[in-house]
């Protein structure tokens, strides 16, 4: 069930959903902006995404995360549209008996987000240019 | 037979659009929307190595049959994270 | 700034203090109270701790966590006392640059405290009986 | 000489106690700390070689030397987190 989302990510709710009694580990990632990048001040980034291919690759990333490692939930919520710094632009929360698979699936899950889902950032920087960043090529 | 093709990130930005109706032949497969669009919006020439092509949202080989109110996405290299 | 504390661990604050806009990956682990061990039902856990060689113990982390991985921060707060199924008895925050060091950086952190802190748990029973974890000998 | 003893956890319980004052000779070490305590505290025996030996919460050999008004810990096997 991932989310895609405009306006700050709800981790708390995101924890408190994946917090089981069967589960003795739960590993967050969250995603930030940075104020920097290569040099230059980053204002803010924007996202955007094509939406229902969008749900659609990170729903896979989730049931894909959890029919590959020992894990029993894996929520993935990504922001769209303007993201300040310091902000998250998305969340991946894995839940899991032992703590080595709930490292190894949050990790895999955000690296595959990264390369698979159909979504876009743009740098904004200071004089009101911007820059999209270089990424993955769909395959 | 009419596609609707849409356009993300730098391809809306070079497009100049996000969305647009693309009338072609029938029987036309994904090859011959892309040879249209690349001569209608020549600002994308740099962009075409680095697209992948969705077709009601799966990714699809430009061989791919076009159907009658398609939608075609043309996707930048992504960078969601 | 380690803390050893009695009642529910404040994840948002703590996630709060962590993000900065010069980082772009924050990692979370929380360790959570598992209703079962080995076959049997685990009414609850309690922990205690020799409080100032533990606060050292988890400062040390913190501090050679940031010393050996490329992040920026690490915080370690420890839960005390009881703590029922599904609620969280450690939670290790880092923020860093990047992901890839954050990950591992939280999860070397949590191994130490597993190994290094000076902290014990005893499950607790159904029919009121109860058993300390064995743990890994101070070295 | 007067040193603190604390208990934790499993030696805790077998010990009946958190923590006691230990009277010893002056001079004494941790190793005859230790000797003390197994004579006063049969209940510990399978534990001894479990135990590490905090002094002043610094993690000591057996060897060292007790200091008056030491902060002696026995630590059973950790198993935070």
């Amino acid at each position: 069930m991932a989310e895609l989302l405009e306006g700050p990510i709800p981790v708390e709710r995101l924890l408190a959903e994946a917090t089981r009694p069967d589960c003795g580990a739960v590993t967050l990632f969250l995603g930030t902006t940075r104020d920097r990048h290569e040099g230059r001040k980053v204002v803010r980034l924007h996202y955007e995404a094509y939406r229902p291919m969008a749900i659609a690759a990170l729903e896979k990333i989730e049931a894909d995360t959890v029919g590959s490692f020992a894990v029993a939930s894996c929520r993935i919520v990504h922001r769209l549209g303007e993201v300040p710094p310091a902000e998250a632009s998305v969340a991946v929360v894995v839940a899991a008996a032992h703590r080595a698979a709930a490292f190894d699936a949050c990790r895999w899950a955000m690296n595959e987000i990264k390369s698979t889902a159909p979504i876009w950032k743009k740098e904004l920087y200071e004089d009101g240019s911007g820059g999209w960043i270089e990424g993955a090529k769909l395959e | 037979m009419k596609v609707r093709v849409l356009f993300f990130a730098q391809a809306r930005e070079s497009a100049g659009s996000a969305s647009i109706e693309l009338v072609l032949p029938e029987s036309s497969r994904v090859a011959d929307a892309l040879a249209a669009l690349a001569r209608d919006y020549p600002a994308l020439e740099s962009l075409w190595p680095h697209l992948a092509v969705a077709l009601n949202g799966r990714l699809v080989p430009r061989g791919a049959d076009l159907t009658e109110g398609a939608e075609l996405a043309l996707l930048p290299p992504v960078s969601g994270g």
